[in-house]
């Protein structure tokens, strides 16, 4: 038949899409996206935006969503939802209280019972959804109605944690020297980072490197990718689908533990609505629902991108209450269409153009590579 | 700092005024009372989720304001703001609703006494001397103030055993709800004589389930109707002598605080940690439209 | 000779709901050897292979594997690839949103932690090694497809494995690549690799098994070597009857030569977005044209700009003389253009929908959105059909997911036909797609030109473009380069036109 | 006969219809009487119905309703909308707002109805075009509404909780004079009925399935895929208009803040328990249907068991699980396996493992 090798790799060599995929490129416009609203709001609005700690406090307020949507991210890549970590969080941070306070427990003691509580989630929810094939909204949404009753069955009435050792732990504050704000009467303080902040760190960062490096990491994006493909390519989609869930659920039940450190309460309320707001901040940071695609630094950036909408619409100054949903929603109406618009033309080429020269080279490059 | 000579930063966080209409009337007196031309400086936010209220008023302080106004949608979590508004110098007042927290993290809480509305109403009910109370109780959402205090009387009738605890469930301030448990109570044929709902759309929702059901409700028929907050509305019902009992909610707590801020600004001290406003039930027999114009919320 | 043995499998048995796939179906595959497996399409050959690799659980028999004593139960690929069974199956199973070096590593062997350079590095080597035209860091997806199924390929090669399974691999590749695979192929041999190749292609059968095991409807046929069974036999033997004579297509020619009226379809300059360039084209009534040149050389992309599958960015279209507008398939659709698309699994079937709803699909759009056929004329269409093309299938209401691959291409085909185009394009509709099935639909476009049916005929076996096209359009690099008709239809004149210029390109 | 029992027992319905029987069973054994009908006189004067049934039927009426349009979005854009409950509350808003403005009559009430529905039906058009056009995906597209919804609403209605009374209002939320049955089931049956006759009468329900499925191949056919995503949007809209202004009628007053709060989560899960996926593709409507009616036995019989109801959310949660463990294909499997073994028919277990066709993963 027809035949020219070199000729084949000529024109194949020609049309190399570019070396960014789209979830690097989703990623950079979330972060350029935080960076840009941040700046923007200083240069506006000042006030708040120019003390350090409202910068802190976007991660001292926001740790424990930080862990929740990290968990939902994992889950997410791999196909899966799980909407029952507000639950979880607000169940640990019951539970926990009861414990330390009712039966008088350390504080070692109610950090287990929360990873007890998370994992024992993790772990149901993972079997059912990924051993019995049943569809996760349905199990992580039945997960979240029980971990809801469960609160007022363990407490009927909220609580305020008295434990003497836990509410050390909970006040303690690293403070970043040099850096912080004057009060009214004039005296210095430091800006402060709670304990939380360094766990939900950490977590992003462990993850990260899970997504990244690590075989079971790899194997999320290839069952989210396509699940029947995964299997025949020697994947136990099962297990990692299982994995997945169990890892939410430890991270939901970290989540519960730093919500009660930074409040201290336990609520039926705590939490209401976390599911939400990881979900769209995952989806902000660039993951897909439908699977296979995703990080969780975007997921990082995305909590911090919705929580910085919540600060502009409260600094702004609106009064009438309405306005401030109303302007929420358009701020995340004009960012979802920018992401979309913006991949849109990316898709087309229109993007390319103005695309750095580097990629250009690497392009030519790889062209020349591949010819023998 | 960026603030004028003169001009008040307050930063209010409140609970939404879709809430109820007694809300609405609350955020509309805050708003008729601290305005610019009163010399403030307004931030406000409305959220019902205890996490979003925490962070607008750690917000609120990083962004310095002079005082701090807090209407908290769950009662417990507040201290590590409250100390570090006091660590900031900012001055913290509670309305509407108190919370669970040390007295000297705020200067003053100006509250209605949920749990004396619930003694009140009870007491109304008590005064009645029905033959029999075979109660159903319609909850508010679970762990808000209101709810609690409304309960806790009712509940301790139930322990004493004077009462009869029909079903207690939470409508979670939904009429639908309301009115799909008493359906509920009715298909059983269960007995009862007393609707007591927490607030005033969730006796709305029971009645309807009543008129449908063909049971008469109202002065000297089968049920006795209670509910709370006043909305005009509502009155309405009590002068029609549909319902029988309405206990008021005051919502009009801002210009108390305003007089306390006026005190503070000129140096002097406060003299009460905490202001009860004052609140009234309606009896069906005793209500004229003269109360309605005075104490009746919306329009 | 029985030490020899790698794999054994005895007495299989598999049932579907409503299909006996399997039927005691006995296999051999020895040390060192390729082994073909040929059947008809749904004959159960891909079944077979997936019940060997645990994709599907048997009903009965046994599997036996050199040094295991005992029966082998495989539950599922992984146990397979672990008992070193490796297996490139027949739709490409790859991650599309994986990179091409993670893609081949995948799931094989013990780690904990990805290498990335390693892994990268080595996949670079094998790339080289096979001449593959791809990237190590570069996302499948934005791979052609048959990058991707040399990709595949690659990754079951690279294992270190006992028995090699491909399943029609070579259906997307050039006869390169198909080369390159053989000497692969002959390399493992050598090794000692038992190797189980399925194809439709009995040139390729012949080139490079040793033995071959027929099925023919579930039932095993025999197994014969390969020097004792000549290809008429081998033919007969899979279908179950002997093959029409095929020489009599070639006559026939003569009558569809292009006759002078307005043409049926004709474009200039059309160009879309998926870099067509501008191209000028036309067709007449009842003319047979094909559209040749190398993989990737913008065959698909003409006729998909043809059909408005693409943007089209560009140029005038005039259907029977008049001056048209086709932006959308809606309109080519109105204006009795018919496409049937390369990329079956992506462009063709609707997979959770029943073969009927898959085949009425098109005629229904054209009929309009108020007027849905009742289910009675629905079902008479489809089985018209289905007895006209042979499809097999359990049921009308089967969902078509559940066919064989051959089955569905006859079911997307049977949607256009459906329609009764004046204009039908063919996009590579011979693909994985039996022998005697391949005769069937030469005869078939032959038939529809002499009703007056213009018809587009793409395939990557030049053969059967020469058997049935009267004119041929020649493409490179997304350009047509020449124009064949006649008696300058042969194999040499197009490898001359497809060639010469790009000699002097150098 | 024996064939079509045999496809009965594949089809999706079972478990949603035997999970809905397993209800039935259990109330009759706490309670006899818990079906039990009676014909009473309401404050109205009109002959009605009353009892559990009645009040199961009538109080998943929007729910049905909501769960029909969830289906269609569903099975097209492969998502969720979850903001079903933020437009109701906007729908109402309008509703009322048109009845407060004007003498209620019956010309007036439905001017406020085509109000409320033109309105929802922009809504979803809103979304429907982030979904179709600028390929948003649906959840996160609609939590733009979820977020802003309820504020739009508390911003048409000016303030708190307006009230609507009329007894033509009354009519709608409760009975009509002369029907014992209550006006928000026959409204549900109507809306059902229509929308059977529009899948039935046209090709949204093929057309639907294959946007979902494959939407490259959808658009290679000639069909519209954004057109069609759009449209389920658009009678999803209806769909919330319809439930919006019920509620509405129920008690005659409108509290934007808890209308059919959360009630996206139960349209969803109704959807789910139907036995539909909510990754899209094939849909049947009437699956959804029994599921909301699932979800409404239970939660009338929670209330009926007076558990504590804080308490309430637990066992619904233990009971959907429940309902779901047993419809899953593996476990179905497995029973029927084990009725294989017990009755002694290994001839057929082959036709009967209905799943091991399918590659179950
Ligand atoms: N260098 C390349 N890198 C990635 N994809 C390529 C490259 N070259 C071509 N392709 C893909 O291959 C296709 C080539 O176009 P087209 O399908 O029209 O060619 P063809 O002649 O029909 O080849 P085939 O035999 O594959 O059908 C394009 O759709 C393009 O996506
Ligand atoms: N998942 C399935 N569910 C039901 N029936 C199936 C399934 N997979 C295959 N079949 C049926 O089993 C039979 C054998 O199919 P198989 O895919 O093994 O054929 P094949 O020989 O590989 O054909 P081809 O050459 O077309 O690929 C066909 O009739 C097909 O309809
Ligand atoms: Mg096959
Ligand atoms: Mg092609």
């Amino acid at each position: 038949m027809i035949n020219n090798r070199g000729l084949l790799t000529g024109i194949l060599g020609k049309k190399h899409r570019d070396p960014i995929s789209n979830t690097s490129f989703l990623l950079r416009i979330t972060i350029c996206t935080f960076i840009g609203m941040y700046i923007l709001a200083m240069l506006i609005w000042g006030g708040g935006f120019l003390n350090p700690q409202q910068f802190l406090d976007l991660f001292n307020n926001n740790a424990f969503l930080i862990v929740i949507a990290c968990g939902l991210t994992v889950v997410m890549i791999a196909g899966g939802i799980d909407i029952s970590g507000g639950g979880v969080t607000a169940l640990v941070t019951m539970v926990c209280i009861v414990y330390l306070d009712d039966h008088s427990g350390s504080v070692i003691g109610s950090l287990c019972i929360a990873l007890g509580i998370g994992i024992t989630f993790g772990l149901v929810q993972g079997i059912l959804i990924s051993y019995l094939d049943i569809q996760p909204f349905i199990i992580t949404l039945a997960g979240m109605f029980f971990a809801k009753g469960m609160i007022t069955i363990v407490s009927a009435v909220p609580r305020t944690a008295a434990q003497e050792a836990f509410v050390t732990l909970k006040q303690f504050r690293f403070e970043i020297p040099g850096i912080g704000y004057y009060g009214k009467t004039g005296n210095f303080i430091p800006a402060k980072i709670e304990l939380g902040v360094i766990v939900a760190i950490a977590v992003v960062l462990v993850v990260a490197v899970i997504l990244k490096w690590t075989r079971f990491g790899r194997n999320l994006y290839a069952v989210g990718g396509n699940k029947q493909s995964a299997l025949m390519l020697g994947i136990n989609v099962r297990r990692t689908k299982f994995y997945s869930y169990l890892l939410a659920g430890l991270l939901s039940g970290i989540a519960g533990y730093l919500y009660l450190l930074h409040t201290g309460a336990g609520d039926a309320a705590n939490a209401t609505a976390a599911e939400i707001q990881a979900i769209a901040s995952a989806i902000i940071g660039g993951t897909l629902l439908t699977g296979g695609v995703g990080s969780v630094l975007g997921t990082l950036f995305g909590v911090l991108i919705l929580k910085t909408m919540t600060s502009i619409v409260v600094t702004s100054g609106l009064r009438e209450p309405y306005w401030q949903s109303i302007t929420t929603g358009l701020m995340l109406c004009f960012f979802i269409l920018l992401q979309s618009v913006v991949l849109a033309l990316r898709e087309k080429g229109s993007l390319k153009l103005s695309l750095p020269e580097w990629i250009k080279f690497r392009r030519k490059k790889s062209g020349t590579d591949s010819t023998p | 700092k960026s603030t004028k000579k003169g001009v008040i930063k307050v930063g209010i966080v409140n609970n939404p005024p879709s809430e109820s209409g007694y809300r609405a009337a609350n955020v509309a007196d805050f708003e008729k009372v601290f305005t610019e031309a009163n010399g403030y400086k307004v931030s406000t936010f409305y959220s019902l989720k205890n996490d979003e209220q925490l962070n607008a008023a750690a917000q609120f302080v990083t962004d310095g304001v002079d005082y701090l106004l807090i209407s908290a949608a769950a009662t417990d979590g507040w201290d590590t703001v409250l100390k570090s508004a006091k660590e900031a110098g900012i001055k913290v007042f509670l309305f509407d609703r108190m919370l669970n927290a040390d007295e000297s993290l705020y200067e003053a809480a100006v509250v209605s006494d949920m749990a004396k509305e619930g003694t009140t109403a009870v007491e109304w009910l008590k005064a009645q001397k029905l033959p029999e109370y075979n109660v159903i109780h319609i909850q508010g959402a679970m762990g808000s103030d209101a709810q609690i205090g409304r309960t806790a009387a009712l509940d301790a009738e139930f322990a004493a055993g004077t009462m009869k605890k029909v079903v207690q469930q939470t409508a979670t301030w939904d009429e639908a709800t309301a009115k799909q448990i008493v359906e509920s109570v009715i298909n059983s044929k269960e007995k009862f004589n007393v609707i007591y709902a927490e607030n005033d759309g969730m006796a709305k929702g029971a009645v309807a389930a009543l008129d449908e059901a063909g049971i008469t409700h109202g002065v000297d028929k089968d049920v006795v109707i209670m509910g709370f907050d006043c909305n005009k509305w509502a009155l309405r019902e009590l002068l029609a002598k549909n319902w029988n009992y309405d206990g008021q909610c005051s919502p009009f707590q801002a210009s108390v605080i305003e007089e306390m801020i006026k005190k503070l600004e000129a140096g002097e001290k406060l003299s009460a940690k905490k202001v009860i406003s004052e609140e009234k039930g309606f009896d069906a027999r005793t209500i004229t439209q003269a109360d309605i114009d005075t104490y009746g919320l919306g329009e | 000779m029985q030490n020899d043995i790698v794999l054994s499998m005895r007495k299989i048995c598999k049932a579907f709901p409503g299909v006996r796939a399997l039927q005691n179906v006995d296999f051999t595959l020895y040390k060192g050897e390729i082994h073909a497996l040929m059947g008809e399409n749904g004959a159960g050959k891909s079944t077979l292979i997936k019940v060997l690799t645990g994709v599907f659980p048997k009903d009965s028999g046994q599997i036996h594997m050199a040094g295991i004593n005992k029966e082998i139960y495989v539950r599922s690929p992984q146990e397979a690839q672990k008992l070193g069974i490796s297996t490139v199956y027949q739709e490409i199973t790859l991650c599309p949103n994986l990179t091409v070096a993670e893609n081949m590593f995948i799931g094989r062997g013990n780690y904990l932690f990805v290498n990335w350079r390693s892994i990268e590095k080595k996949t670079t080597e094998i790339l080289a090694k096979l001449n593959i035209p791809a990237r190590a860091n570069q996302q499948l997806s934005t791979c052609s497809l048959a990058v991707q199924q040399m990709v595949a390929i690659a990754r079951s090669v690279d294992m270190d494995c006992k028995v090699l399974i491909l399943d029609e691999p070579t259906s997307s590749l050039d006869e390169n690549e198909v080369a390159k695979l053989f000497s692969l192929m002959r390399e493992l041999k050598s090794r000692g690799v038992g190797i189980i190749f399925i194809t439709h292609f009995l040139e390729q059968a012949y080139e490079i098994c040793d033995r071959i095991t027929v099925l023919r409807n579930g039932e095993f046929v025999g197994e014969y070597e390969i020097k004792d069974l000549p290809r008429v036999q081998l033919i007969s033997k899979m279908l179950g009857k002997e093959l029409d004579d095929i020489s009599a297509l070639h006559n026939r020619r003569e009558l569809q030569a292009g006759s002078d009226a307005t043409p049926v379809y004709e474009a200039f300059g059309l160009s879309s977005t998926e870099s067509a360039k501008g191209f000028d084209f036309k067709i007449y009534k009842g003319e047979v044209n094909g559209f040749t040149g190398l993989l990737g050389s913008g065959r698909s992309e003409s006729v998909r700009a043809i059909f408005g599958a693409d943007k089209i960015t560009g140029g005038r279209v005039m259907v029977s003389g008049k001056n048209v507008k086709i932006k959308k398939p809606r309109d080519a659709m109105k204006q009795g253009i018919g496409y049937l698309p390369e990329d079956r699994k992506q462009d063709g079937i609707v997979e959770d929908l029943s073969v009927r709803e898959n085949i009425i699909l098109a005629l229904q759009v054209m009929n309009g959105f108020f007027r849905p056929f009742s289910k009675n004329e629905a079902e008479a269409f489809a089985d018209k059909y289905i007895k006209l093309l042979g499809i097999k299938t359990a049921s009308i209401d089967t969902p078509i997911r559940q066919l064989s691959g051959g089955n569905q291409q006859k079911a997307i085909l049977a949607r256009w036909l459906l329609t009764n185009p004046k204009y039908l394009i063919l996009d590579e509709p011979t693909r994985g797609i039996d022998v005697g099935t391949k005769v069937e639909i030469q005869k078939l476009v032959l038939k529809l030109a002499e009703d007056g049916v213009s018809v587009t005929f793409i395939s990557s076996e030049i053969e059967e473009m020469l058997r049935t096209c009267s004119r041929l359009i020649v493409m490179r690099d997304r350009k047509i380069v020449g124009e064949l008709r006649d008696e300058d239809m042969t194999q040499a004149k197009i490898m001359h036109t497809i060639a010469g210029e790009a000699a002097q390109n150098g | 006969m024996a064939k079509g029992l045999n496809k009965f027992a594949r089809s999706q319905l079972v478990v949603p219809l035997f999970a809905l029987f397993l209800l039935v069973v259990f109330n009759l054994i706490r309670d006899i009487e818990f079906f039990s009908i009676s014909i009473i006189t309401n404050n109205d004067g009109n002959t009605v119905l009353s009892g559990n049934i009645i009040s199961i039927i009538n109080g998943a009426s929007e729910l049905a309703i909501l769960a029909i349009g969830m289906t269609l979005v569903t099975a097209s854009s492969r998502g969720q909308d979850i903001s079903v409950g933020a437009v109701a509350a906007i729908a109402g808003s309008i509703f009322v707002s048109v009845l407060r403005g004007n003498q209620i009559t019956i010309p007036i009430i439905l001017i406020a109805f085509l109000a409320s529905c033109f309105v929802a039906v922009m809504f979803g058009v809103f979304n429907g075009t982030l979904v179709a056009a600028f390929k948003v995906q649906p959840m996160i597209a609609t939590l733009i509404m979820l977020s802003a919804g309820r504020s739009i609403a508390y911003w048409i209605n000016g303030g708190a909780t307006p009230t609507v009374s009329s007894p033509l209002l009354v009519n709608i939320g409760g009975f009509i004079p002369g029907i014992p049955i209550p006006t928000p089931i026959i409204i549900m049956i109507l809306f059902g009925v229509l929308i059977w006759l529009l899948l039935r009468f046209t090709n949204l329900g093929l057309y639907t399935q294959v946007v979902g499925i494959n939407e490259k191949s959808a658009r290679l056919n000639g069909i519209n895929a954004a057109l069609i995503k759009l449209l389920s949007f658009m009678i999803l809209g209806v769909c919330v208009a319809i439930s919006g202004c019920i509620n509405v009628c129920r008690i005659g007053l409108i509290n934007h803040e808890t209308l059919l709060l959360d009630i996206e989560m139960d349209a969803i899960l109704a959807v789910a328990i139907g036995g539909n996926s909510l990754g899209g593709g094939k849909f049947n409507l009437s699956g959804s249907v029994i599921g909301a009616f699932i979800i409404q036995a239970l939660t009338v019989t929670l209330y009926a068991m007076k558990i504590p109801s804080t308490a309430v959310k637990a066992y619904k949660a233990i009971v959907i699980i429940a309902i779901v463990v047993i419809s899953s294909p593996i476990v179905k499997e497995y029973a029927l396996q084990l009725r294989n073994k017990l009755f002694k028919k290994p001839a057929k277990i082959m036709e009967n493992c209905e799943n091991n066709g399918e590659l179950t993963i």
